[in-house]
């Protein structure tokens, strides 16, 4: 069956400590390859038969009203998998 | 006529019968309220509990954020009704933008469990009133995701209105910006905050004070503050 | 992933008329006299499912068959003025003790350690979640939970991965619960290095009339299952199986570990709650290691009659798992009732209501056998009772360990004494900053001590106590005690030690102790030095008991603690819970007031 | 700077607690579109400079030895955003 990822990230101007810890330990570990890390999550939607149009809109939408919470976070992609 | 009070219990909520408890000790009467009615059994003011509604698990608070007592919660916030978040509510009322921002993992990444104390910013909310501005209380906190965040814009806004109700003293458990630890709306008739006041209702079973073991029941105050600012009302 | 081979249903039929047919017993880990014994149950070669049950149930792990014929003196030693206060003793899913007032606890503390090794976070997680589901099977509201924790050296690498998994999987899962962490222990040693213990321990109060057992009387009466879906999860994690042996070159994949979901077992207590206060429930059993083949042949042994179960019916998570797999799917947050057909609607109207999936899988029957049918055919037809009460039982060789001697006539007493201030001070030092002395609140500070409003003391108390009626304050108290390194010396006195320091923990707390439970972590039994730490802690667990009036309501045997050939030290560990007539009137360690007298008791 | 994405998600063979009670709420909404829902996570790491190949074996490694784990976690993509 064919799935939908969706994606989503803190917003860039917003705090991530996750991130930042993580970056930290990275570093610790003597790499200093990446300067930075932001933790997001990446959903991946079985849909129930064809993707079409209008099931690509809704999961624009659950992804915006649902999935994400637009005060702090931001939908940086919905795509067929 | 006792004051009602009503307790809304989401599956997988942990401290509703607790919030209950605290009501009856601050002398309400406390009414059991099910996610999964649109009935509010005319109760005079609402808490949504501690816990990890649906495990918590999409984001604290956005499943039970869309359950379906949430819109008459709403409807009752937005008429003026108190209403009380506290820590997995907190999180509920803000997924529901009844408060800005947003409540993300602890900064250090752990669950913390610690008595708490707590700045008390804003004491003419319906939850505060028998609050003074300044007064610092304990009162025990415990939550994995309580670090507040919002943006910089927001967060001035906030302070210049005076609508950050409570905050962190001594220590910072969890990030939160400003050392936010709790936020009214302009009304000040819905009040969320991390640290669970229904904790410190009874002694023996509060945080400990420097008079007795688990004596600290500072936490009763916030629901004889609804109590008084209901009976104010009528 | 390539497709698996199409799997040949083995029926009762089948098995009768292919008596020859090549069996993996032994990779299932059933020995060659063990499966013969099974043959000769059966009059015929077993079906792969009825292989698949007896090899689960028949595990160390399930049937206890090293450790039963020490595990007797529990019941033996006991006066009668200690089985005064049980209303349920050993053998059940956990001890019932009347504490008064209509009121009754039930508490039971379990091993999850090699799991927790494995994938700490999880491993400790479904650990809090089995036992805490032992507790609601007896009708019981489970209200606190403790964990004794053993881990090996400090400041080892792999210690930095096991310690905070496991801490985060126990705070995850109790804190998800809902339900206060009052205590426990935590230790290290590098003797745990590959093999730390992780206890659980939970704790439930019922009223007397709520008791519930497991087991399914009353012909015609509904099984039910119901909670979480059953995957492939921890198949074989009960005894050792290579999946494959079921269809060989399939590539499908079985997890290694399982994953848990407190929000599920959240839902299961409110559930199962509301099922017992609307008196819709015969008979209930959590599923845990063995999952349904323990749950449908303990049910059928203890009830009076048989059982006829449908497999089709089982809701599936992976509809690839074959019979013989989800008979032994390890599947976490389930539980199987026992439901009359006139209060199935009232039983399956309460599931919906908490969201929780619920399938009939079968019956009651009078035919004292438990019979389990997949796709039309039958493919178990056993005595129940020989799956789940009489499998083997082994007198293991004892050998007492000559290095014992040497290790106790190597005392401290030839240690070099510090002279001056200076080493005596830095001994201090460093005895201050060990790990084991060392304040251990970034683990307790991760555990919700306030939720449910009863504790009534907690870390960094010397035992837990919770108050059960809110109105008397009756309630009780618990503390968990080990000390590896005493058993290893002399594990009969070592066992005792432990009983005495959880007793004594209780009593200062104020409360009366009155019962026991215990988690005996132990190397290999086919070792007969380890057989002899065993049996020698044992005996001395019971024999101090008896002497100090409480008995043991229940626990769990962990053997195969061990990496390679070297078993970890003999690690009894014991909890004891004591009663309180009124929380208000507790001990608190600290200090209290300003001109309070000190006094040192005992000798 | 550059970016790289890595992708993880929980084994397929796992039970995913996040994304079953996720699917449970979609459907309560009154969608039946989607028949299962799992939840991952998507890490963006900021490169102090340019992606070279040893800078994306590094971020492979990262991937696999700490940003998942293994145990119960798939690297599902590592890759220049
Ligand atoms: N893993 C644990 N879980 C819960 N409580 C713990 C754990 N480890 C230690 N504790 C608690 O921390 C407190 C101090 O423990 P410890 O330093 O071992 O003291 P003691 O030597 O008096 O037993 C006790 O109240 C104990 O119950």
């Amino acid at each position: 069956m064919p799935t939908i990822v969706v994606e989503v990230m803190p917003k860039p101007e917003l705090l991530d400590p996750a991130g930042k810890a993580t970056a930290g330990a990275i570093a610790k570990q003597g790499s200093s390859t990446f300067s930075a890390v932001r933790i997001g999550k990446r959903f991946e939607l079985t849909v129930d038969g064809e993707v079409t149009d209008a099931v690509l809109a809704e999961a624009q939408r659950l992804a915006e009203e649902f999935l994400s919470n637009q005060v702090i976070e931001d939908v940086v992609a919905v795509k067929v998998a | 006529m006792a004051v009602r009070i009503g307790v809304v219990t989401f599956p997988g909520s942990l401290d509703d019968r607790d919030a209950q408890r605290a009501v009856r000790l601050a002398g309400g009467e406390a009414v059991a309220l099910w996610h999964g009615d649109h009935e509010l059994q005319g109760v005079d003011a609402i808490v949504l509990p501690g816990g990890f509604s649906y495990g918590d698990y999409l984001r604290c608070g956005a499943i039970a954020a869309h359950s379906p007592i949430m819109s008459e919660v709403i409807s009752a916030a937005n008429a003026g009704m108190p209403v009380l978040g506290i820590c997995n509510g907190f999180q509920i009322l803000v997924e529901s933008q009844l408060l800005p921002g947003g409540l993300i993992r602890n900064d250090h990444g752990d669950f913390i469990c610690r008595d708490q104390r707590l700045r008390v910013e804003n004491a003419s909310t319906a939850w505060t009133s028998q609050f003074e501005a300044g007064d610092e209380i304990v009162i025990p906190l415990k939550n994995g995701e309580g670090g507040y965040i919002a943006t910089d814009e927001t967060l001035d806004r906030l302070e210049g209105e005076g609508l950050v109700a409570f905050r962190y003293l001594d220590v910072n458990p969890n990030g939160s910006l400003r050392d936010i630890a709790g936020l009214t709306n302009e009304r000040g008739n819905v009040v969320g905050l991390m640290p669970h006041p229904e904790h410190a209702t009874e002694p023996g079973f509060g945080p400990d004070t420097p008079d007795a073991m688990r004596s600290g029941v500072d936490g009763l105050r916030f629901f004889q503050s609804a109590i008084e600012s209901v009976l104010a009302r009528v | 992933m390539s497709t698996p081979a199409t799997h040949v249903v083995d029926t009762v039929e089948n098995a009768a008329a292919t008596p020859e047919r090549e069996q993996p017993y032994a990779a299932l880990g059933l020995k060659t006299d063990e499966y013969q014994r099974i043959r000769e149950i059966l009059g015929r070669r077993p079906t792969s499912g009825e292989l698949a049950m007896y090899s689960v149930m028949w595990s160390e792990h399930c049937s206890y068959k090293s450790s039963k014929v020490w595990l007797r003196q529990f019941g033996q030693k006991v006066s009668p003025e200690m089985t005064k206060n049980l209303m349920v003793g050993m053998g059940e899913n956990a001890g019932v003790v009347d504490i008064g007032e209509g009121w009754a606890v039930t508490f039971k503390i379990e091993s999850h350690n090699h799991p927790s090794y494995v994938e700490p976070f999880q491993g400790a997680a479904t650990g809090v979640g089995g036992i805490v589901r032992d507790i609601i099977s007896m009708g019981a509201r489970p209200v606190a939970v403790m964990d004794a924790l053993r881990f090996g050296a400090l400041d080892h690498p792999d210690t930095a991965r096991v310690v905070p998994g496991v801490v985060s999987g126990i705070s995850f899962y109790g804190n998800c619960l809902g339900l206060p962490n009052i205590g426990g222990e935590t230790w290290f040693d590098p003797i745990y290095q590959a093999n730390p213990l992780v206890n659980a321990l939970a704790v439930g109060v019922l009223r007397h009339e709520d008791l519930h057992l497991a087991n399914a009387r009353g012909v015609g009466n509904k099984v039910v299952l119901f909670g979480a879906r059953t995957g492939g999860d921890g198949i074989g994690g009960a005894s050792i199986l290579a999946s494959e042996s079921f269809d060989e070159g399939s590539g499908r994949k079985r997890p290694a570990v399982q994953v848990g979901d407190p929000f599920m077992e959240k839902v299961l207590i409110e559930c199962c709650l509301e099922l017992y206060r609307g008196e819709l429930v015969e008979g209930i059993q959590d599923l845990g290691a063995a999952g349904i083949s323990c749950a449908t042949s303990e049910l059928a042994s203890n009830g009076d009659g048989g059982m006829h179960i449908v497999l089709d019916e089982v809701l599936l998570r992976d509809p690839t798992l074959t019979a013989e797999e989800i008979l032994m799917s390890e599947s976490q947050e389930r539980m199987m009732a026992v439901v009359t057909p006139e209060k199935l609607e009232a039983f399956l109207a309460v599931i919906d209501r908490w969201d929780v999936e619920a399938s009939v899988l079968g019956e009651v029957t009078g035919t004292g056998r438990l019979v389990i049918d997949w796709k039309g055919e039958t493919i178990v037809d056993v005595d129940p009772r020989t799956v789940a009460v009489d499998g083997p039982v082994y007198e293991r060789p004892v050998a007492y360990p000559t290095w014992i001697d040497h290790v106790n006539a190597d005392s401290a007493s030839g240690l070099a004494r510090p002279t001056a201030g200076d080493e005596l001070k830095a001994q201090t030092l460093t005895l201050l900053g060990s790990a084991n002395l060392a304040d251990k609140s970034w683990i307790t500070s991760q555990y919700d001590k306030y939720v449910l409003g009863n504790t009534a003391l907690s870390f960094p108390e010397d035992g837990g106590m919770v108050r059960v009626d809110e109105g008397s304050g009756l309630g009780f108290a618990l503390a968990t005690d080990a000390n590896g390194r005493y058993c290893y010396l002399d594990p009969y006195q070592g066992a005792q030690l432990a009983l005495a320091e959880a007793y004594r923990n209780v009593a200062v707390t104020g409360a009366t102790p009155v019962a026991v439970s215990d988690c005996l972590n132990f190397g290999s039994p086919e070792n007969p030095e380890v057989m002899w730490q065993f049996s020698r802690a044992v005996e001395g667990l019971a024999d101090g008991c008896l002497q100090l009036g409480i008995p043991v309501t229940g626990g769990n045997v962990s053997f195969y603690n061990q990496t390679g050939d070297v078993p970890i030290h003999p690690t009894p560990v014991v909890a004891v819970m004591g009663t309180i007539d009124d929380v208000g009137r507790r001990v608190p360690s600290g200090w209290q007031d300003a001109g309070d007298n000190l006094y040192l008791l005992g000798t």
